[in-house]
């Protein structure tokens, strides 16, 4: 049996305290507790950002990389080994700037990585600046006049992309953001969450009141109907969405490469040339 | 001027983009290795899909032959341009020979003025293959039957080539070689043989180009995935690797971009596999950052890097040396990344294999360079299966207790645990960490940590160094004259080197395959001689400034930057010249 | 050890991320500025947003001070663990001294080890906080000005500064003036003054960081368009234009990532205005292609390259001079890149400004490049509204006939078109070209076209060393020894340097602000000296290489890669060690 | 009065016979004449591949820069002077592959630019690998044994992106073609147009026939219908649609900049700093 203990790290997270990453270091915990899968084949991807800094927190293999290169490397790992349990994490900028033509074309493969975004509408490690999420008019050091560019809708581009999975959660509630990231990691396929996280420090717009005061749970009633999920996606303003918008089943990417589907490609034996393999160039 | 050898045919065959001048070449490098020749091979082309000038040379011998050459025995052109370029003395083609030798080509072309050392023999090129197909590039294969009964090649080893090519059974590869038969005897009715004879024999001879060997290579070196994004002259490598993926059992995937393909290769190595990825120049800038995380997290990465005329876009089917300053200043702060380039195909196909290992064993990102030259000409090679044992590192048991990813040690290189490993949980980091992986950049900076993990990772360069071989030379010993020079120019300093010493030139050459780290015993090599003379496919002499800052030696520069390659008797002349200054 | 001066005063404030140690530190250097005091600052700090450790240090002096110096009279500490770390006499902060002086902390900190040569001088900065807000910050106000009170500072001029700081008018900062006035009685009140005296006088001084200072020089320069994707330590300068952006007429971007802020900047300098942008090493990675590109299309570019500790994510918030191999090897192929290090805070203002000229004259990428220590730390500056020159280089009239965009001159520059001029379009090429922007490898490369153009660009090379200014020394006349020093590291070089003559030393330095191309007049400067030094904040000594590479001397090297920069006494240490070995 | 002599170039196109690219080379010469728009005020800027060629046969102020960054270029020329006509041009492999990101975010920023692809569905410069629109299936260098990954779908990826004006064209019908390329000209914002155009030599599949017995002329009742837009855009297969799909008019970003609404930057005189301005650093 594995418990959470068994996530522990040994290295205290060093966020800012109530920063919105915590709750989403324990649901992750608490989601890979309740699957059942064991820390030896969980590898925990990140970019660089505040809440990148998560895979040293919790005990399974993590990778901290580059800003916004979460996904490539992911892709990699999965390929490489697909009995593993991949899970990517970063930011809003790791994600929807630096991070975009990944986020896109990854989603558009299938690869079956969960992908989740602490969502902060904000750079919190460079200290405020506004981030592709940002609200119009957000003030911050980068855009002292007012945020004056359109925000992202991180939902409607992972249903644009092809994701056969999307969602959104709230870090203030930590028990539907844990059941969000265990239906995650379940589906097979990218599964891609938007976690709405505050930012204690410098986002003084989008705190947990906030969004307490506008989140509500949305229920699917079908939640293979794409032009539901793509309305319900639009939605952001008083009224502010948590749950699943999406969910298909879709070949993986590794289903269909024919090399990939004879398993995982560790367990596939150097391959030994023959001389007959070179007759072609006689 | 040089003279050039007897026993030996240099080929050429000429036309525009889209008339099929390189697959016709590669008939013909085919027919001479299925006759028992060696060959080295050399593509001319634009970046351009249709029209424009084209040509492919290929030189043949029963002696080893170490480049393109000098002279022109045999042209075939496929139209009028080539004809009066290849033929005009005063020829611009980047330091190839004007054609002294035979002339094959259509006899509509006629508009064209009679050099002196030419032998004009037109044929009924396009009578002949419209007898057989539409297709107009069939007359290609008349001319080439013509161009091997002129030198006495064995019809029915041209007839097999042919007709692999064309698909061996069916409709088209019949037509080819009836048309080729008609084409062969015709030039045999009509003219006399050509003026050299080759020995022919049994030998048995693989033809490949740079490019694949590179691809075979990693493939005998254990690769299991590419990825990358196609640019050339990296591609030959990706296409031999994606059409090769279920015989050699890999995993090819084209990514959106350069950088999606690093980190993807980065992320398959740090699972477990064997990873690849590659590129030109422009694409490896993109990968740039990515290099110096690789090095950061201890994850084996092996880079092929093919470079092309720059700066820029520059000239994307023109040959140059001139990555090399990218490489060694790829990415921020201090790291070991070892530099390999290859000298010649064999050697693509051996230092990739190699470099695989290397990377695994030294847990850095390894390079393996070469230029277009390389990458896009074929050589024969005889024993292209060859030896390699893969040594896939220093890897820690299951369930170790109190396992340091990063433990210090002499060598600097710690045991790598991979994800699925029991109990090895670790977190790999970006920023400075210590031996567990821990961050120590966050909450407080132990500068101790920092110096002594910066310490352990260069101290691989130091155990790299130690086990690196002894630098080659080439004709060094009594040598007065040293010519450095790296990777695919080998082969054309070497006969540089022969034709010199004809001349009783006391001159030799160190011949570069490890780039970097330097091997320490060039600085025994190059003591009490006259002069230091670098040869590089570059303008400003990129490696000849690396090897003044480490050994502070006074240089001659030779350097060619038009694009194209050296030639034997050209590079000679600028070797006495530089030996003259 | 070294003696200090006792005609200046280091003041240090400690605390951890969050408690505002680092506006605390502004305060008191900017009410030293107000004093007339000269003054540098020092920002210590983590990778975190709240906790960890963190401090700042202000130098100040009624004569010029050129870094931060070493010894400690007065630490203000925020928290315990602040003043364990800097009474400690084995203090372990990267190379800064511990106290020997005056400690101001709450009264409530107790648990301490007695120093010997600390004074204690705990207070009640909660109490007295408390009585005018809740606001926990509040504290630090009362710490400064009683650190004011024990050196004299006239309490009005401290009183202005918070006043400013907290908004001028308003409830918080009268709140936070009339704490200041009670903590600064409160001193005088309980303790002697500190025993230093400092002339304090009415010059008229401006306190600048690095960041800033090259914003504020491209504004000088002309700049028009900043286009960048936040990074530490090149944000600061981000963050100043952005909030100066209207003020000065400003078009500042924040793009999805370098390689569109890159491209974005190229587009600007194009069509005509002058601009830029900025990033650190791992940014800057992924700017390398287009750097390329700029050279090749000849259009003018400025890049403000802010180097921290690498390598890849690094030590995020902590120094080093570790990208300049990165820098020179962007980008494929040869091209000229012109790189300049400003080498204090007056002079990233004046370089940057010049930065801009140099561009758009040899239409040429152009890099500003500082390290972490240079663009976070300020400095007290007198003429920061120095005189420039505006040139924007050599332009064609509209409608010229036969405009050449690439028209081939002796100096390498050609008269630069802007899109709506009449009668000047033309095609700008990231392919080789000829005169007009005419592609020339498509169809037919002409190796002669590429030759010529390949070396009119690189003739720009010469042109600009031609007018390059005499390379700077220190005390170098009459020197045995020679330090060579780049960009930040002046001000701590030649405090050694005056450290080590006291001993009779005959040591100087040479000041590197221009970085490459390299002046020749180097050549001359190193001559018959007994021994060259060179001082590098990286583990390779990445300069050096370079150094060595161009003048083939022998060189001593100093590095230092904690993450911090030097320290005076600690440099003059490293240079005698390296006059004796 | 301006003629379309007025925008040939010198240089002949050296594209393959017959290549897609011609008809395209013709309508922008033709659009910009209808429209009397001076060669002396338009940009034309471009990446790597077949179809970036094109500014060298035309005469205007022509940018051939690098493959995938046509977009950021062409944001610096309009920001730098909004005076100037800018058209981005590339191919489906720079503007989907390596410049997925600044299309989405330029589009988001409604830059007033011109964006057309040339849509060949390979990758044709490098001879013939798979392209991001490439079909499942496609047999190319790159895929030997046919492409498994689904092609983006450029429309409904620019409607989600936020772009102002979507558009899809066919070069086998210049006439069509000059009239959307025109209209996509006029929209005041970031107008985007995906033009099928046959790469004669690799693309086997997607060739002139192809596109001829599909395509149709789609005539929308509202083009400010963002459902209807987003359904249109879908339709792929044996009907494919070709028109204006999408029209909304929306603040462009040089609007909402301070700076930029006082008019083309390059007409700002450059600041001259006075005393004053430095007061607060005193
Ligand atoms: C290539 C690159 N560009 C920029 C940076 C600097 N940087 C570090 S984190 C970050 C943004 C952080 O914002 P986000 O991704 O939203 O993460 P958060 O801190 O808000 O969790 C940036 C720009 C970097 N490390 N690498
Ligand atoms: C950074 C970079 N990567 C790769 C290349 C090589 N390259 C040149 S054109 C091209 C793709 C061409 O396809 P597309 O963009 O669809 O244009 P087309 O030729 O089909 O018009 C590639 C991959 C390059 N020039 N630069
Ligand atoms: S700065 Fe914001 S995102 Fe970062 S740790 Fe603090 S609260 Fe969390
Ligand atoms: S290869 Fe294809 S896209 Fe390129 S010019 Fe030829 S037909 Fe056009
Ligand atoms: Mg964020
Ligand atoms: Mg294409």
């Amino acid at each position: 049996m594995i418990t959470v203990n068994d996530f522990n790290g040994k290295v205290k997270p060093d966020w800012c305290p109530a920063c919105g990453n915590f709750s989403q270091l324990t649901a992750i915990k608490g989601a890979l507790t309740e699957l059942q899968i064991e820390p030896k084949n969980t590898v925990i991807v990140s970019g660089i950002g505040c809440s990148s800094n998560l895979p040293e927190f919790i005990r399974a293999y993590g990778f901290h990389g580059l800003h916004g290169r979460v996904l490539p490397v992911a892709s990699g790992v999965k390929w490489a080994n697909s009995d593993l349990t991949v899970i990517g994490y970063g930011g809003d900028g790791d994600g929807f700037f630096e991070g975009t033509q990944h986020f896109f074309h990854t989603a558009k493969r299938n690869v079956d990585i969960t992908y989740i975004v602490s969502d902060n509408q904000i750079f919190g490690l460079t200290t405020g600046q506004a981030s592709p999420t940002s609200e119009i008019g957000f003030v911050s050091k980068s855009t002292p006049d007012g945020n004056i560019e359109k925000p992202v809708n991180p939902l409607t581009f992972g249903l644009a992309a092809g994701a056969t999975f999307v969602a959104r959660a709230f870090s203030g509630d930590p028990k539907h953001l844990t059941e969000i990231i265990k239906r995650g990691i379940q589906h097979k396929g990218f599964s891609f969450i938007d976690v709405m996280s505050p930012c204690v420090t410098f986002n003084k717009l989008n705190t947990y009141d906030y969004f307490r005061k506008r989140v509500y749970k949305y229920e699917a009633k079908d939640l293979k109907d794409f032009s539901a999920a793509y309305r319900i996606s639009e939605e952001w303003g008083d009224k502010i969405p948590i749950g699943i918008f999406y969910e298909i089943e879709s070949k993986r990417y590794e289903e269909m490469d024919p090399v990939e589907v004879e398993g995982p490609l560790v367990t596939h034996p150097i391959y030994s040339v023959k001389d007959e393999d070179l007759e072609e160039l006689v | 001027m040089f003279n050039m050898s007897d026993n030996e045919i240099v080929f050429r065959v000429a036309g525009a983009a889209g008339d099929g001048v390189q697959s016709a070449g590669l008939i013909m490098a085919k027919t001479f290795a299925r006759s028992g020749l060696y060959a080295v091979t050399y593509n001319y082309y634009q970046d351009i899909v249709r029209g424009g000038e084209s040509w492919y040379q290929v030189r043949a011998s029963p002696k080893k032959v170490r480049n393109q050459g000098d002279g022109l025995d045999i042209l075939v052109t496929l139209n009028e341009d080539g004809l009066v370029r290849h033929t005009n003395p005063n020829i611009n083609e980047g330091g190839a020979s004007s054609l002294s030798g035979i002339a094959i080509f259509d006899e509509s072309i006629t508009n064209y003025e009679k050099q002196q050392k030419v032998d004009y023999r037109p044929m009924p090129l396009s009578t002949i293959a419209g007898k057989y197909s539409k297709n107009p590039l069939l007359k290609n294969t008349v001319a080439l039957s013509a161009a091997a009964a002129s030198i006495g090649i064995d019809f029915e080893v041209m007839a097999g080539v042919i007709k692999e090519t064309f698909g061996n059974k069916g409709a088209v590869a019949d037509q080819n070689v009836q048309a080729a038969k008609e084409g062969y005897d015709y030039f045999k009715a009509h003219y006399p043989p050509y003026g050299k004879k080759l020995d022919f024999s049994k030998r048995k001879l693989y033809l490949i180009g740079g490019g694949e060997a590179v691809g075979f290579g990693a493939v005998k070196g254990g690769l299991k995935m590419y990825t990358a994004y196609p640019m050339t002259p990296a591609s030959s490598c990706l296409h031999y690797l994606a059409s090769h993926a279920r015989k050699f059992d890999l995993f090819v995937k084209v990514s959106e971009d350069e950088i999606s393909a690093i980190n993807m290769a980065i992320g398959g190595n740090y699972a477990g596999v064997r990873a690849m990825t590659g590129s030109s120049g422009g694409g490896f800038a993109l990968m740039t950052e990515a290099v110096g995380m690789a090095a950061m997290l201890e994850i084996p990465l092996v880079i092929y890097e093919a470079q092309r005329s720059g700066p820029s876009t520059g000239l994307p089917t023109k040959t140059e040396q001139g990555d090399l300053n990218q490489v060694m200043g790829a990415s921020q702060g201090d790291f070991l990344k070892i530099i390999f380039a290859p000298r010649n195909v064999m050697e693509a196909a051996t230092l990739t294999a190699e470099a695989l290992n290397v990377a695994e064993r030294f847990q850095t990102p390894v390079f393996v360079m070469v230029d277009l030259y390389l990458a896009e000409h074929s050589e024969t090679v005889e024993n292209l299966n060859f030896d390699f044992r893969i040594d896939r590192g220093e890897r820690p048991k299951d369930g170790q207790a109190n396992y340091k990813r990063y433990l210090i040690t002499d060598t600097g290189i710690s045991p790598r645990a991979v994800p699925g490993q029991e109990g090895l949980m670790h977190n790999e980091d970006s920023d400075e960490h210590n031996e567990y992986g821990d961050v120590v950049s966050d909450a407080v900076t132990d500068p101790k940590d920092r110096i002594k993990m910066m310490e352990k990772r260069m101290r691989k360069m130091q155990t790299y160094i130690n086990e690196m071989p002894p630098t080659e030379t080439y004709r060094a010993d009594d040598a007065e004259y040293l010519v450095f020079q790296w990777g695919s120019t080998q082969g054309v300093v070497e006969e540089a080197i022969d034709l010199l010493r004809k001349k009783n030139i006391k001159v030799g050459a160190v011949e570069i395959n490890r780039v970097f780290p330097m091997n320490p015993d060039i600085g025994k090599i190059i003591k009490s001689r006259k002069k230091i003379i670098v040869v590089e496919n570059n303008y400003s002499g990129q490696y000849n400034s690396l090897l003044k800052s480490r050994f502070l030696c006074q240089t001659e520069l030779i350097t060619k930057y038009d694009g194209e390659s050296f030639f034997p008797g050209e590079l000679a002349t600028s070797i006495e010249n530089a030996i003259k200054r």
